[in-house]
């Protein structure tokens, strides 16, 4: 019983030796991004030996970010010009205009939308094809796959082309609809799903659920831990969007990637912004994620059925 | 419904004769067809920064609205090509590399300027290098902005230290030599395995080379290109070059503690390097590249871009941004307000004799290196660029890579790139 | 509050390469409000019956009618029934009050207000009012199944379905459930098909009994009906228990021989006619332990607490008794016993099918309350 | 129950009111047999997909017949009702070749150089990275692990780096000075050339992409572990099952429908690398050693205008994919799950 | 094959802001390959006890001993026990075969043939040798629940933890099993704890019975014990079936008057000595129809084949009583009743303590078979 004691201690040290491993091992060029954002960039550029210590000039970066006349980072708060004059003084009231959207915000607010409505999308999808039975459920499904696959360096053109016929060019409509119906959340939701009981949506329709319901009121409620990984799935892949926003939206609505981006010049690549907007860039992830990882509650499916 | 161009009566061909307009001549716009009052124009870094200073008085004297948005070289380029080929999007008109010309062009997306060019009158004045990879078919797509005449840029410091004279150098060979005089850490010049093709094509053009004869056949493994190659790998073998990726932090921090003395490149570089290593400022000089053999050529180009108008905008549109191409790039005081401002060498050769050229250069400790490029700069012998270039650029840098470690001779490598261009391009040897 | 009616119903499953009947061609007609109870042994297919009752299940043929509807193909909700899962099926997310509430709150239009109140009747009737916060994992298993009970008897629906909604539950709670369960059915007198493994239960409870056995409908009929006149020797060995004693004998005239000493003289021997040899039963409460009969040796006494089990030896075969608890042999001790006449069960050894059974009177088929499909 | 005497009933508070609402909205829903409610489920996601994706799936498909000659924009069809007007311009010039595009592919050395190489990234990454992800999700989701929550984030935290950045970063490590080297040279083991030979080039990308992607396979098995049954856990434990036996027998198994996903979706994501080679390897150095497939067709659709070619690559890059994602959900038990 | 020993033990539960104590410090010693039962409401704490030994949960206190081994803090796997899950837990990827044999492969070093071979003969004893291919989702709840059955006897452990596990068979496969199953015990003579609800089976199967209520244990004897005397008025309500009549009546003297015309002189008052009023108790089994004794009117008779159950009003209390099958008295007639002092249960009516049991010559605490705990 010692024996199984300190076999349980070895299992335990291993396992946060390995956690502790990881994460120092991931945490490296991540630590690399900040410090070289709190570097000049001469600091940055010139030293030989790897410089791990930050230096003071991340406001200075910053600023010189902030100060560049074709993309804007972080927002400004905006011109309101439509007020109500109550004779005594202005009121306004224009709310779209409180706050110019910077790329940080735009990269927030579409990756917001298309997640929100991602979520929706793929997680009908998957229930259909995780519970139901239908023609060509094998066929469409392999076909939603496939098109994971499509390189979207192909994809632009037509895209484009479809977006202007539409008159979406330069909206966030247009990154945020294309991939709505996001094949990589339909596959996850579809996979996690078939871990429902039947039983369960059959006791639901014994008690008089109608098919959505079943949907929104069974499965959506026990599904919230694979909900969460795939907000951050969806989340993250509109935030890492890079070459479809870049052609369809002009300068003004950039969102993050493709703002930094323009910090690589063709002769002079500006590390100390790129950095800064990285490392500035990382802080609403970290937010995300610490408050969808409370989503992960073990054995949610349990006392449901007995077997 | 119906089948047809509704449009039928205002193609571009009749744009700029069936008006009578000369307006767009560049000096008035008072008659002729009527243009769009606003232009939106896209180019990258400096570049666009210096379109910038000519707005203000393009609009006080030809009036309209002037947009110019400055996008990242390589995001311009994806974002207009995806424009030019799903026939919606563009800009009015557009900054484009003579490298990428020739394929541009080919896509069918740019317009042909050429009416309204020999209207103007004002094609004689660029050096004529430029044109080559603008025209199809006796059409022309693009107005030429500036040009990369090459100059070598030395640390005058390192040199000296070490009892070399730039100046006194005729040849690569030479040059070489010279090199040798650095100790072990120090390096005469990079050359960067990931960019042979760079050095190669300068070079090569030095010697009046063409990568394409003028019935297309490849031409990469003619004597000219075996010249270079050799000389290339001499310079390899001979252990006084570094081997840094072009443009890396390591690239710019071995110019600036002096660990590579000296690169070749365009004009522009002096600007780069400025922006770049401020603190080694009068620390630096420029002088002819080496030519290939003794007594050779000394003037080669490397970089400029162009200025083009997409088909897929209006007549309108089109006539205010060839008009506004004009007023900036064939005026002689707008190339050199921007040369002076941020060191675009024009293309424009009435603007060399400005003395604009002949001012000491502070960064170059005094030299008055403006001329020296002006001089090189009619000289440039022209360049086919063909949409072929990638090919020949991905078939040279593989190749070399292959001789530079021994694996091909320089001949072997030559021909072994001329070989895999024409597999891949369906093209003949020469 | 319609009639039921199973009409050659028939369900398959794949299960790899083979094809499994769960359900053979099964006849049934479940009158408007009355209280069946399907029993028979684990795996014979109570549950898919039921669950093809339901909607459910596709059937593989035949058909279900509610009343003069044809449901065959009708989905589930629509068919308005109330089930009671074997195996639960809690809405894990969901805590008691909710679980028990969904259905109303999904398909009535009262106040939440009203279903609160009603949630807590049935909680309190199903002695869970305590627990109506917990989550399904909290709860013991037999405070699930009754959470899965309640959830079933909230609604007031055109049929129950009760799939042993009770086998979790002590003697107690059992009985006093039960009892409940009869009289909301009886006040709602709602069509009731209830599943159960509980002799007492089904006998207890139904109105009718329908045994099932292998996919197939054996008997329907009242309790005292497939008691005493089981239609072959299935259902006669299945209902009771202990189970009927039986053996095989051989046919002599008016006499049967079986196993040991067994003999035994008929007064009435039309049932045997023409049989060589009959299947034998006798059920263990009809043994009498007498001072001269049929000997047998006995092995082990089950103290009942009011009465006593016997096993005892019979020529190889084990036969059971319910004595009275008086009577204490001990294991070795070689007693004697008889039965009547009228207690005996003959079976075709062949078919199984009963030639003679307890009360000749109630034969099935002549007894209007009993009906009889053998499989 | 029984007793819904509805004259009792309270007046339904507003929360209940909206409930009947939903009630007799959802209940209006269609509700047709089975089959069709597992197409109404999937309607949606299949309009927006068919609506924006669907014409340039087609799209690119008929390009692949095609050999681009230029753009056109020439008027096919318009008309002009006065009040709305429409004018469909044809988009580009081509030319039927039939299926000379998917010929050509067969003797084109560079694309095979590309799928080698994607190949040979592939079957090092994908394993590595599952591994390393499943690890740390078991990990992480034991009881006694304290601060999950912080944990799980920054394993998670690199898909969130901007790729510039996190390139740059890498380069820089990787360089034959740089931070690797220096760690491996002062622990006394040689130098790598990370980013000049051939063999290293290509585990620089797997590094790269492993570090940038395992802490996001992992959130999502994390996931998919919360909805293995702790009971079976306690079933194995009495059955005297080891913590590995648990792994193997009860977490694996269960875990597999997401753990497909994983491998699919990881495959898949090797085979669409483009950015990490570009900028780490500047575009396919050395020799053409870490050019990979989408690489490849980028170069050929946006530099080299090969528009027709390169639909033909990607349909073919589709082909083979989908057959392997095929292979690996049959292998992974797809058909019985 | 040891004593497990229960010091004190405690075990609660968090569920939201209230603590529920599930298991209320309990003593108890399972002798050396005895087999106990454990029996109590739904809810008691049974499962969580059985939980606690196979160390499925950490206790909150107390001690629990295997042997002379501190097992407490040791991990299931080390306790080397089997177990039968109420809700089965069976592995849902393997089938049935698999499912079986997985303890043995994982804990011996036998061939897999060895393996295979013995999971068919379990297979066999349990009835589901076809079902060997199949998965536990393709399984009735009777045949899942045999196959965790399986699993657990196919080991040799030190004890046998199962948890309800015949609650899902029809009554004569479980009497079967019930047989079976005592065999392997005996056989292997392994100490087990056994859950059940159901009484009979409590009776048939326990070397002992503990009885529990509300997280602590009451009794803890010999099934006849627990029967004839129990210790406390909870005791004797929960042990028998139907359940024992109790009722409230004065004292009076010799005299006991209860509701309706209930009267009875006592021949012995000693019970009652001081107390102004008790609690009644007669069992349905000792209650004899007579032509004169205590009038009741009769409610409701239920046939059960071999005997009828008379639920009868005494002024107001239901009153059961097992009646032979030949009494069938019809609703609404007054029949008459009596019993012997002897089978008169009294109880004290403020704690419940058993004033007088059945037999006087087994009260608790006199023979040395039955312990006892009040809890
Ligand atoms: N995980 C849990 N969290 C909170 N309460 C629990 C939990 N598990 C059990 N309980 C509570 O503890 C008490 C005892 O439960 P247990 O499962 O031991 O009952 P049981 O005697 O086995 O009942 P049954 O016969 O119904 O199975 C119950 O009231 C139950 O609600
Ligand atoms: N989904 C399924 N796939 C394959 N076979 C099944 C499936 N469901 C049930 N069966 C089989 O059908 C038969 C009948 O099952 P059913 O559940 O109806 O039995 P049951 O009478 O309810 O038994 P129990 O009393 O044990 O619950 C069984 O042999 C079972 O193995
Ligand atoms: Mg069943
Ligand atoms: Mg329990």
């Amino acid at each position: 019983m010692r024996e199984e004691t300190r076999r349980e201690a070895v299992w335990q040290f291993l396992a946060y030796a390995f956690i502790l491993l990881g994460a120092v091992l991931t945490l490296v060029p991540l630590y690399w991004i900040f410090v070289a954002s709190t570097l000049d960039e001469q600091e940055f550029l010139s030293t030989t030996e790897p410089r791990l210590i930050p230096g003071d000039s991340f406001l200075q970066n910053f600023e010189s970010l902030q100060a560049r006349g074709n993309v804007q980072f972080v927002g400004h708060p905006g011109e309101m010009t439509q007020y109500v004059d109550f004779g005594f003084g202005y009121v306004y009231y224009d709310v779209w205009h409180l706050w110019d959207l910077g790329a940080l915000e735009s990269s927030i607010f579409v990756a917001v939308v298309y997640t929100l409505l991602s979520l929706v999308l793929c997680s009908m999808a998957g229930f259909a094809f995780a519970k139901y039975e239908f023609r060509f459920k094998k066929p469409m499904f392999y076909a939603i796959l496939a098109t994971l696959i499509l390189p979207i360096q192909l994809l632009v053109i037509p895209l484009f082309l479809l977006m202007s016929q539409i008159g979406l060019t330069n909206s966030y409509w247009a990154i945020i609809l294309p991939w709505a119906a996001n094949p990589l959340g339909i596959f996850l939701m579809r996979q996690n799903m078939r871990s429902i009981p039947d039983a369960l949506l059959e006791s639901a329709r014994m008690d008089g659920a109608t098919e959505f319901q079943l949907y929104y009121k069974i499965a959506l409620p026990t599904m919230k831990s694979s909900l969460a990984a795939l907000a951050i799935i969806l989340f993250l892949f509109q935030w890492n969007l890079f070459l479809f926003p870049l052609v369809i939206l002009e300068q003004g609505k950039y969102t993050i990637p493709v703002a930094i981006n323009q910090l690589v010049g063709a002769q002079r690549v500006y590390y100390d912004q790129i950095m800064v907007a990285a490392t500035l860039s990382i802080i609403p992830i970290v937010v995300l994620f610490l408050v969808l990882q409370k989503q992960f509650v073990s054995g949610i499916l349990a006392g449901s059925v007995k077997e | 419904a119906g089948t047809g161009d509704p449009n039928d009566d205002s193609t571009q061909q009749n744009g700029g004769g069936g008006g009578g307009g000369n307006g767009t001549s560049g000096s008035s716009t008072t008659e002729g067809p009527a243009m769009a009052d606003a232009v939106e124009v896209w180019g990258w870094d400096v570049a666009a920064k210096s379109l910038d200073l000519i707005n203000d008085p393009y609009v006080e004297e030809h009036g309209g609205e002037v947009t110019i948005t400055q996008i990242g070289r390589a995001d311009l380029k994806d974002k207009f090509k995806s424009t030019l080929l799903s026939g919606s999007g563009a800009p009015s008109a557009a900054m484009m590399e003579s490298v990428d010309a020739a394929s541009w062009v080919d896509t069918g997306g740019l317009r042909d300027i050429s009416d309204w060019l020999s209207e103007s009158g004002i094609k004689d004045e660029f050096v004529s290098g430029k044109w080559g990879p603008l025209e199809k078919d006796g059409n022309t797509y693009a107005l030429p902005w500036d040009v990369g005449p090459v100059g070598t840029f030395y640390r005058r410091d390192v040199m000296s230290e070490h009892d070399i004279d730039p100046s006194s150098v005729e040849t690569w060979d030479q040059y070489i030599e010279e090199g040798k005089k650095l100790p072990d850490d120090q390096y005469l010049l990079n050359l960067p395995s990931n960019d042979y093709d760079g050095l190669w094509r300068m070079m090569f053009r030095q010697l009046g080379g063409q990568p394409f004869t003028e019935n297309g056949a490849v031409n990469i493994n003619s004597e000219k290109s075996l010249q270079v190659a050799r000389i290339l790998k001499r310079i390899r073998d001979s252990g006084v070059a570094n081997d840094l990726a072009s443009w890396s932090s390591g690239w710019f921090t071995a110019f600036g503690e002096g660990t590579t003395a000296s690169l070749t490149a365009g004009a522009w570089m002096e600007g780069t390097l400025k922006a770049e290593l401020g603190d080694t400022s009068g620390k630096w000089g420029v002088f002819k590249p080496p030519a290939i053999e003794s007594g050779g050529p000394r003037a080669t180009n490397w970089g400029g871009s162009n200025l083009t108008i997409p088909t897929q905008v209006s007549d309108e549109t089109a006539r205010r941004a060839w008009d506004y191409m004009a007023y900036t790039l064939g005026q002689k005081e707008h190339q050199l307000t921007m040369y002076e401002e941020y060191g675009i060498f024009p293309a424009l050769k009435s603007t060399y004799e400005s003395d604009a050229f002949d001012q000491p250069n502070e960064f170059l400790d005094g030299q008055e290196a403006g001329r020296m490029f002006a001089d090189i700069a009619p000289e440039i012998p022209p360049y086919r660029y063909t949409i072929d270039t990638p090919a020949v650029t991905k078939a040279v840098n593989t190749h070399f890579r292959d001789m530079m470690n021994g694996g091909k001779s320089p001949k072997e490598a030559v021909d072994a790139a001329a070989q895999q261009v024409a597999d891949r391009t369906d093209r003949d040897l020469a | 509050m319609s009639t039921i009616t199973l009409d050659t119903l028939r369900k398959e499953f794949d299960s790899g390469d083979e094809r499994i009947v769960a359900v053979d061609d099964i006849d049934l007609e479940i009158r408007d409000g009355e209280f069946l109870v399907l029993v028979g042994p684990s795996g014979c297919g109570k549950t898919t019956t039921l669950r093809c009752v339901a909607g459910l299940e596709d059937v593989t043929s035949g058909t279900i009618r509610f009343g003069d509807d044809d449901v065959t193909d009708l989905r589930a909700r629509e068919r308005d029934v109330a089930m009671v899962f074997q195996n639960y099926a809690l809405y894990p997310h969901m805590n008691v009050r909710k679980n028990i509430g969904f259905g109303l709150k999904l398909s009535t239009q009262q106040s939440s207000a009203d279903i609160d109140r009603q949630v807590e009747e049935v909680a309190e009737m199903l002695g869970i009012e305590d627990l109506l916060g917990q989550k399904p994992k909290e709860l013991s298993g037999g405070q699930q199944q009754r959470v899965a009970l309640g959830r079933a008897i909230i609604r007031d629906p055109e049929a129950f379905l009760m799939d042993e909604p009770l086998s979790n539950l002590d003697a107690k709670l059992r009985s006093q459930m039960r009892t409940e369960l009869q009289t909301l059915q009886h006040d709602l007198d709602v069509t009731t098909v209830y599943v159960t493994h509980d002799q007492t239960e089904a006998m207890a409870m139904g109105d009718r009994i329908a045994v099932m056995n292998d996919g197939t409908l054996q008997q329907v009929g009242t309790a005292e009906a497939v008691y005493r006149s089981p239609v072959n020797e299935f259902v006669a060995d299945f209902i009771g228990s202990p189970s009927i004693n039986l053996f095989d004998a051989t046919v002599d005239g008016n006499r049967l021989d079986g196993p040991g000493d067994f003999g035994y003289r008929l007064a009435d021997t039309t049932p045997v006619e023409g049989y060589e040899s009959v299947r034998v039963g006798v059920r263990p409460e009809d043994i009498e332990l007498v001072a001269d009969g049929i000997d047998i040796e006995t092995k082990v006494l089950e103290p009942m607490g009011n009465e006593n089990y016997l096993y005892a030896d019979l020529g190889g075969h084990e036969l059971t008794a319910r004595v009275a608890s008086t009577a204490r042999p001990s294991p070795g001790d070689v007693v004697s016993f008889t039965f009547d006449e009228d207690a005996l069960y003959l079976f075709d050894p062949e078919t199984g099918e009963a030639l003679k059974t307890k009360t000749e009177g109630e034969r099935p088929g002549e007894d209007g309350h009993v009906e009889e499909v053998v499989g | 129950m029984a007793t819904q005497d509805t004259a009792s009933q309270a007046t339904p508070t507003a929360r209940d009111r909206l409930r009947f609402v939903r009630q007799s909205v959802s209940h209006r829903l269609p509700n047709a047999g089975e089959g069709l409610v597992g197409y109404l489920f999937l309607l949606p996601a299949l309009l927006v997909f068919t609506v924006f994706l669907g014409f340039p799936i087609l799209y690119t498909l008929y390009l692949s017949f095609f050999r681009f000659e230029g753009v056109s924009n020439e008027t096919v069809f318009w008309f002009d009702l006065g009040f709305f007007s429409y004018e469909l311009t044809r988009i580009a010039d081509l030319t039927f070749v039939g299926l000379n595009n998917y010929t050509a592919l067969l003797s084109d050395s560079l694309f095979h150089q590309a799928l080698f190489n994607t190949t040979f990234i592939l079957l090092v990454q994908v394993p590595l990275m599952v591994a390393l992800a499943l690890v740390f999700a078991v990990a992480l989701n034991a009881s006694f692990v304290r601060f999950k929550g912080v944990f799980r984030t920054v394993l998670a935290l690199p898909v969130s780096a901007n790729l510039v950045a996190y390139s740059t970063v890498f380069l820089l490590m990787m360089q034959d000075a740089g931070l690797v080297n220096y760690v491996l040279t002062s622990v006394g083991l040689p130098a790598i050339p990370w980013l000049t030979s051939s063999f290293w080039s290509r585990m620089t990308i797997v590094g790269a992409v492993t570090w940038r992607w395992t802490g996001y396979n992992m959130i999502i098995l994390l996931a998919g572990l919360q909805t293995v049954p702790q009971q079976l856990y306690e079933a194995a434990e009495i059955d005297g099952a080891s913590r590995f036996e648990k792994f193997r027998y009860v977490t694996i198994p269960q875990l597999r429908p997401v753990l497909l996903f994983v491998v699919v979706t990881s495959t898949i994501g090797t085979f669409k690398l483009f950015s990490e080679p570009v900028i780490i390897n500047g575009g396919g150095a050395p020799l053409d050693s870490t050019i990979t497939i989408v690489q490849y067709i980028y170069q050929t659709a946006f530099i080299d205008f090969r528009l027709g070619y390169a639909s033909a690559l990607t349909y073919v890059l589709i082909a083979v994919v989908s057959l392997l994602s095929a292979v690996q959900l049959n292998v992974g038990g797809e058909g019985d799950a």
